[in-house]
């Protein structure tokens, strides 16, 4: 990867009026505290990385920021004038601009129109001047250097190419302050560079920028300033330059990182899973590997890198274009994900609200939805064997919930996520899958998380691990695959395995 | 405690026991005021006209659990009546005629479940589609003529009674096929993976429930039931002919809709589509005998169809706010 | 392609296996066409008492084919006129749609509500009965009007006039305006109507045997389905498809208004002759401008009086609906029961520039 | 550059796949008329022409109001009933003052609007699905229309001349009711394609939660898209009077489903965020060309439905072929610009 130089920090001491702050923000959802107390200040011209774990609040903070949610308590202030959005285009009009890790575009409007949806340049009688749209967008992907075709569709653009439009959007509309959040995530070197030149660019003209990030790498090379957040409330703010990455990731954690990744050493037993060749166009290309018995593999490299497309083709989902899965040793045909669970592979999703959970269905139904078939007697489910399996597993898994006949969407992230493991784990799986198991769930469920992944590989369980944390995929696995542009660009042994050496694989920087 | 209290109030603030509460308050109402309502002569003549209704909102109500509509199920009961008329003409037997309409009604079924899984097209689309083209084809079959010459051992039965007694012959089949489809439903395997489609159908593939292939057989059920509703129908009014039980559709998706069903998927149940089909049916035979005029039919069913799905809207919001109190209570105290 | 294969062969075989093998089967020897003796309905087997007085305090329900039609509103005028003349109740009810299985509700309900006289007209001869037996075998007697059931699912019928009668006045208005010659069409109400299709019969016999009429020829028979749209356009359709049309014969009240509409605005204005069955009211624009010069009708107002008491009569025990039985009804005079138990209004009244504000109706 | 070049063959390719998507339905509707004409010369003379005209009039102009609920992932099934109330309650009027043609039609389409806003309220403040909401005032108005009506009928004889000729008058061959519908559909055209607020229809049909967060007012668009398709309706129900001079309770009954017909026909997703007023246009045209030219083939009557239902899969099948077809050109040839 282009090595990231630091930029020359500005003025040490920034101007006196943050561009916006926080100050104690709280927000609950239910039973659950997203924010309880989170500062923030953000100066005009300064790039600022707000870092934290997954499920420490910064999503929430985000969203407020954006006028999606409102503050249970504390004020947003804007120029030191308390604030309080009404709605995003309140805050949009505030000249707070927020890109996300994967923007929502319209897919049937041209990018142009994304550009300026609701302030399409007017000409004669109030008609949209289109000619000038055209004209406007194309000047603001010159100004960014990058030449994009503003007429085309906005459907089937890379995530890269839609961040670009975003962030165009942002800059048209004089976006003070720029909200990113994990911008890069899916981004290729190349691609991370020319949106870092892009930002670069804003904030010399006085914006200020936002910066989430798990990649201290890239937090170094683009700000100045650092927020640590915990447990929805801010821990530290430093100057980059003061603060070691080290001093950093212990803030974050808050805890001893034993205490986090609770890995056992187990002789790994035979190979269970067996992938050879894997391919799907577009997806993943030649993938091989083998997962052992007792044995935590995960799949590193970056969001897009192909590895939830690996994780999914294994499972069964969607048709391959070549390649095998076995368990142990016997194939699994393609595109069937019951095959594959009767095979005794279970995979537990990236998105659980997606993919994972039917949300507005009970926990009983979402626990025991796996063993339909096998709770039932003579083809019917009556009695009370659903209710007894998923208050068995609910127990086991320590599930707080208030009864099990609650919608599934009703728990917190932490919870919904300990729901389907339950009803994967119900299934005795020989060969568990977890794709971002930790992702959006508090720091006390995530260790649990851990554990309990740890001590099923003990029990002799193979278990593949997708995780984008470096933290979690240095602290978990055994052996580490390191994806890039859908094919494996190599593995690493636990003690091989460094931050360092698996960015480097990720990235294909040498 | 309070959960325990919760757990046992929990089936009485249900949509359901609210419109099942509503029929019975309905019915015991409508006994004591309205002359000729509460009588066994009454009941079986309800009972007549909401069988077609009935049986066609069993399978709908799977159909709409599972987030995707039917809206040619009436179309299919003309196209199968036309067809019975066709086959009569022609001098088949009515035994053989009765089974291979039910089968018509299966592969209608199935074209539209073909178009809607196998071709991945959005069942609105389809089934408005294939209600144009069946109700059409049935016209192409039978033009606007009727095939009434149905033997009277068979035109009979549909209206009889068991023993002739007070219940009608036709109540049997409805209950056994209402019992059949509410076990499906609430009690195996295959309703579990309704709800799931319903609820969300990534997860449900992804928990190896094959959604395609389910709502696949849905439609065919779906279709064989319109078949069966078509060889009733023809029965009953002795009388084949291409515009039976048009405009049906949308009787039977308003009683689902008013059974607690929610369009989108994955929530309703069996019994409030059950107690919908009484409630309608019996509202409108009590404001015929009560000498109401034809439009305050209208106009009530479109209201309660509003109704049915405002109703647990506002109800949610309310129960919302309420339990945002409630939190926002204990945060305090906490 | 998302989703599984839905078709599985091996399933649907098991499926469809034992429908067809039920359905083969009972083929052999089931029930076909012609086994079945339709039983013929209830015989009356009371005896009239010409002498008898009308019954006071009956209860009468009138139910049309369906309730928004001005017809019927018509009809339901002169029922009510005959109801309060003999000191009875009297109802209009039916459906919104012009369905039978509508009408059936209706029937059970007045069946339950023991009215005495039903005055019904059917939207189909047959899908009523059996609800009509049951409302006989509970008391009530059963009129039809303006369009019939099955001979012996009700008392009696009150037709508006002679098929034969009509069928000839139509023709001959058809003829006198085209000099007999040249080519003619029909556009009629649905398929299966029961009148239209007994007038064109009559009609169709009536041009083959009459050398009167041996330069016309009727080149097409269409329907409108009573609907306005539809009788508009099928109007349209016959002028496109027969350029040398003379004349068309409208038999049904919707369908001449929808016809005399869409000549009236066209270039065929004058040049194509229109007659059959309207209401003055509906008309009577067309007749000043030209479009039509002579159509006719019943009155129905007249109709529904009839039927009013006609069912009366038969609930006095004055007729049982034998033919040749005599009765007195109202200012209308004296009818006598023909056979099958029709009783007929009298011929058909023509309407043209000179008499046509004559009438409101 | 060349990515610049790639990005673009990309759009023109979609671009193309629009246009083409009109064009089918003119080379279906010239195939059409072609056939026709050739068996039956008096197909195509001014009277026919004027004749088919003046029968798409109405659905044309209910066809543009669906187009613009459509696009916002919603229906109006009540189209048909809101025709018939307005059509009664201008009829009623126009016998009882005798009002002109300009005072009914704005009286026709302040009673549509007013449906379709009770329509939008329902959709949008009480959340009720637009199937289900639309569906409910279907019978409601239905009722409302029977209520008011009862059994009686307005004749062409209890309305003004002046607007029984412009029902049935014509400037050019074109008749004014038609004019009216054409007129309309390119306002209609005009404002789904130059204007702000018909641009946020599309965003908020193609990505709800998009048209969110870039802050479209969804309320007051939904809002306008429903009383814009409810005036529409109304305004069909004073056409509808003008056109056939009689009108009953029964006016405009089961037309919604030609109207979904012809949008869905004209190539407007079902889901919303793609389609055109244009298309919307072409297809009910299509449609009523389909329904004029079955009686001059003399192909019985009773095929019209089975050939608009089979019209309905194929129209939706092949946009679904198209759009799959079209998404993979995007992607392959996607603007990765290096």
């Amino acid at each position: 990867m282009p090595a990231l130089e630091p930029d020359p920090a500005p003025a040490a001491a920034p101007p006196p009026v943050p561009a916006v702050s926080l100050r104690g923000v709280a927000k609950s959802f239910g039973a659950v505290r997203a924010l309880r107390g989170a500062d923030l200040d953000l100066y005009p011209g300064e790039a600022h990385a707000l870092v934290g774990e997954n499920g420490a609040g910064k999503s929430t903070l985000i969203k407020i920021l954006a006028g999606l949610y409102r503050p249970d308590a504390g004020a947003v202030e804007l120029d030191g004038e308390p604030v309080a959005f009404a709605d995003t285009a309140a805050a949009m009009d505030a000249g707070i601009a927020v890109i996300y890790q994967e923007p929502a575009l319209f897919g049937d409007l041209s990018v142009a129109e994304n550009l300026f949806i609701g302030r399409q340049p007017k000409g004669r009688f109030g008609l949209i001047d289109r000619a000038a749209m055209n004209r406007d967008a194309a000047a603001l992907f010159a100004r960014l250097g990058v030449p994009m075709d503003p007429d085309r569709p906005a459907k089937g653009l890379s995530i890269a190419d839609q961040q670009l439009v975003e962030i165009a959007k942002a800059i048209s509309r004089s976006a003070r302050v720029m909200v990113m959040d994990e911008p890069t995530a899916a981004l290729s070197g190349v691609e991370v560079e020319r949106l870092f030149g892009v930002v670069r660019a804003l904030r010399e003209d006085g914006a200020a920028v936002l910066f989430i990030s798990h990649r201290f790498d890239e937090v170094e090379a683009l700000c100045q300033r650092v927020t640590v957040m915990r447990d929805g409330a801010h821990v530290s703010t430093d100057l980059l330059a003061d603060v070691a990455v080290e001093e950093l990731v212990r803030r974050m954690v808050g805890r001893d990182l034993g205490a986090m990744f609770p890995k056992q050493d187990v002789a790994a037993g035979e190979v269970v899973l067996e992938v050879e060749g894997l391919t799907r166009e577009g997806l993943c290309r030649d993938v091989s590997f083998t997962v052992r018995a007792g044995e935590i593999v995960a799949l590193a490299g970056l969001v897009g890198a192909g590895r939830s497309e690996v994780v999914q083709a294994v499972f069964g989902i969607g048709p391959r274009d070549a390649g095998r899965v076995k368990v142990d040793g016997r194939e699994l045909p393609a595109g069937s994900p019951r095959a594959a669970m009767r095979a005794g592979v279970a995979l537990v999703p990236e998105d659980r609200r997606q993919q994972g959970l039917l949300l507005d269905l009970s926990i009983m139904r979402n626990a025991t939805i796996t063993r339909r078939h096998r709770l039932s007697r003579f083809g019917f489910l009556i009695g009370g064997a659903e209710r007894r399996a998923a208050a068995d597993w609910s127990a086991r898994l320590n599930v707080k919930f208030g009864d099990l006949a609650d919608a599934a969407g009703t728990l917190s992230g932490g919870n919904q996520q300990k729901v389907v493991l339950a009803k994967w784990l119900a299934t005795g799986p020989k060969v568990l899958i977890v794709d971002e198991p930790t992702r959006g769930i508090d720091v006390g469920t995530k260790a649990e998380v851990h554990r309990l992944l740890s001590s099923l590989a003990a029990d002799g369980v193979a278990v593949l691990m997708v995780s984008s944390e470096l933290l979690e995929v240095l602290g978990m696995a055994d052996r580490v695959l390191v994806m890039r542009e859908g094919r494996i660009a190599g593995e690493l042994g636990r003690d091989e395995a460094t931050e360092e050496s698996v960015m480097v694989l990720a990235t294909g920087a040498a | 405690m309070s959960a325990d209290l919760r757990r046992l109030a929990r089936p009485l603030m249900t949509w359901d026991a609210a419109i099942i509460a509503v029929t019975l308050a309905f019915l015991v109402v409508a006994s004591m005021t309205v002359e000729h309502f509460g009588t066994a002569r009454n009941a079986g003549y309800i009972i007549l006209d909401l069988a077609p209704i009935l049986l066609l909102a069993l399978t709908m109500t799977l159909i709409v659990t599972t987030g995707e509509i039917d809206l040619s199920v009436a179309s299919t009961v003309g196209l199968t009546s036309a067809a019975m008329g066709v086959m009569w003409n022609g001098g088949m037997a009515l035994e053989t005629i009765m089974p291979v309409a039910v089968l018509l009604g299966a592969v209608l079924g199935a074209v539209n479940g073909l178009f809607v899984t196998g071709f991945g097209l959005p069942s609105l689309a389809v089934t408005i589609g294939t209600l144009a083209l069946y109700r059409g084809l049935a016209y192409v079959l039978l033009g606007d003529t009727a095939v009434a010459d149905w033997p009277r051992l068979f035109t009979g039965w549909t209206l009889g009674t068991i023993g002739d007694g007070p219940v009608p012959n036709v109540l049997i089949p409805m209950l056994v096929l209402a019992l059949a489809c509410g076990l499906v439903l609430h009690a195996t395997p295959v309703g579990r993976s309704i709800y799931a489609a319903g609820a969300n159908p990534i997860a449900a593939s992804r928990a190896g429930i094959g959604v395609g292939r389910l709502k696949f057989w849905l439609y065919v059920a779906s279709g064989a039931m319109a078949g069966l509703v078509g060889v009733l129908w023809t029965l009953r009014y002795s009388s084949a002919r291409a515009d039976n039980a048009a405009g049906l559709e949308l009787t039977v998706i308003a009683v689902v809709l008013l059974g607690g069903v929610s369009i989108f998927g994955g929530k309703g149940a069996l019994p409030g589509v059950l107690a919908a089909v009484v409630l309608l049916v019996s509202v409108q035979n009590a404001l015929r005998l009560a000498h109401v005029s034809t439009e305050a039919l209208t106009v009530v069913t479109g209201t309660l169809l509003i109704a049915a799905v405002l109703a647990p809207n506002a109800l949610g919001a309310l129960r919302t706010a309420l339990r945002r109190r409630r939190t926002t209570a204990t945060g305090r105290t906490a | 392609m998302k989703g599984s294969k839905p078709m599985n062969r091996r399933r649907l075989t098991l499926l469809t296996t034992p429908i067809l093998a039920a359905a083969l089967l009972a083929g052999c020897g089931g029930t076909t066409q012609g086994d079945d003796d339709a039983g013929g309905g209830p015989a009356g087997d009371a005896s009239a008492d010409p002498n008898a007085e009308y019954e006071t305090g009956l209860s009468f329900a009138m139910l049309p084919k369906s309730v928004n039609n001005p017809y019927f509103d018509a009809s339901s005028t002169g029922a009510e006129a005959a109801a309060t003349a003999l000191e009875g109740a009297f109802e209009y009810t039916g459906p919104s749609d012009a369905s039978a299985s509508s009408q059936v509700s209706y029937i059970d309900t007045l069946s339950q509500q023991a009215t005495d006289v039903i005055l019904l007209s059917a939207n189909d001869p047959n899908a009523l009965c059996s609800s009509l037996e049951q409302a006989r075998a509970g008391g009530s007697v059963v009129v039809t009007f303006d369009s019939d059931v099955d001979s012996s699912c009700r008392d009696l019928f009150v037709s508006q006039v002679d098929s034969d009668e009509v069928g000839l006045a139509l023709l001959e208005m058809a003829a006198e305006q085209i000099d007999a010659t040249g080519e003619i069409a029909i556009l009629s109400a649905t398929a299966n109507a029961t009148n239209q299709n007994a007038w064109i019969e009559v009609m169709e016999a009536e041009l083959e045997s009459n050398p009167s009429y041996a330069d016309m020829e009727l080149v097409d028979v269409v329907y409108g389905d009573d609907e306005d749209e539809k009788s508009f356009s099928e109007t349209q359709g016959l002028l496109q498809a027969h350029p040398d049309l003379k004349a068309i014969i409208s038999p049904t009240t919707v369908g001449i208004a929808a016809a005399a509409r869409y000549l009236s605005g066209s270039e065929f204005k004058g040049q194509v002759a229109l007659t059959g069955l309207g209401t003055p009211n509906q008309m009577r624009e067309f007749v000043n401008d030209g479009t039509v010069t002579e159509f006719a009708l019943w009155d129905p107002t007249a109709l529904g009086e009839l039927a009013a008491y006609t069912g009366a009569a038969a609930a006095s025990g004055i007729i049982t609906g034998a033919e040749g039985e005599v009765f007195t009804a109202g200012d209308l005079g004296e009818y006598t029961v023909g056979a099958d138990g029709v009783v007929t209004l009298g011929p058909p009244t023509r309407f043209n520039a000179d008499n046509i504000d004559d009438f409101d109706f | 550059m060349t990515a610049l070049a790639k990005a673009r063959t990309g759009s023109a390719g979609l671009d193309l796949v629009l246009r083409f998507r009109a064009l089918g339905l003119v080379v279906a509707l010239a195939v059409l008329v072609g056939v026709t004409t050739a068996l039956n010369p008096r197909f195509l003379s001014a009277q026919s022409v004027r004749d088919l005209l003046f029968a798409a009039a109405v659905t044309l102009l209910l066809a543009c109001g669906m187009t613009v609920v459509v696009l916002t992932r919603g229906i109006d099934l009540s189209v048909g009933s809101v025709l018939g109330l307005s059509a009664y309650v201008t009829g009623s009027a126009l016998s009882a003052t005798g009002m002109g043609t300009a005072l009914a039609l704005g009286l026709g389409l302040a009673v549509g609007a007013a449906c379709g806003a009770l329509n939008g309220v329902i959709v949008y403040f009480g959340r009720v699905p637009p199937l289900v909401a639309t569906l409910g005032t279907l019978y409601v108005l239905r009722g409302v229309v029977y209520f008011i009506a009862g059994g009686t009928r307005i004749n062409a004889s209890d309305l003004p001349r002046g607007f029984l000729d412009f029902g049935s008058g014509h400037v050019l061959g074109v008749p004014y009711l038609f004019a009216v519908s054409v007129l309309v559909l390119a306002a209609v055209g005009v404002f789904l394609g130059r204007y702000r607020a018909g641009r946020d229809l599309y965003a908020l049909g193609s990505n709800p939660e998009a048209a969110r967060l870039a802050g479209v007012p969804a309320g007051r668009r939904l809002m306008t898209a429903y009383v814009l398709s409810g005036a529409l309706a109304g305004l069909g129900g004073v056409l509808y009077a003008a056109r056939f001079g009689t009108v009953d309770a029964s006016a405009g009954y089961g037309m919604e489903l030609d109207v979904v017909a012809a949008v869905v026909v004209g190539g407007v997703a079902i889901f919303g965020g793609a389609g055109t007023a244009l298309g919307a246009g072409l297809g009910a045209l299509l449609l009523t060309v389909i329904d004029n030219a079955l009686p001059v083939l003399r192909i019985d009557q009773f095929w019209q439905q089975a050939i608009v239902g089979a019209l309905i899969l194929a129209a939706i099948a092949l946009d679904r072929l198209v759009s799959v077809r079209a998404a993979r050109a995007l992607r392959t040839k996607g603007s990765h610009v290096r």
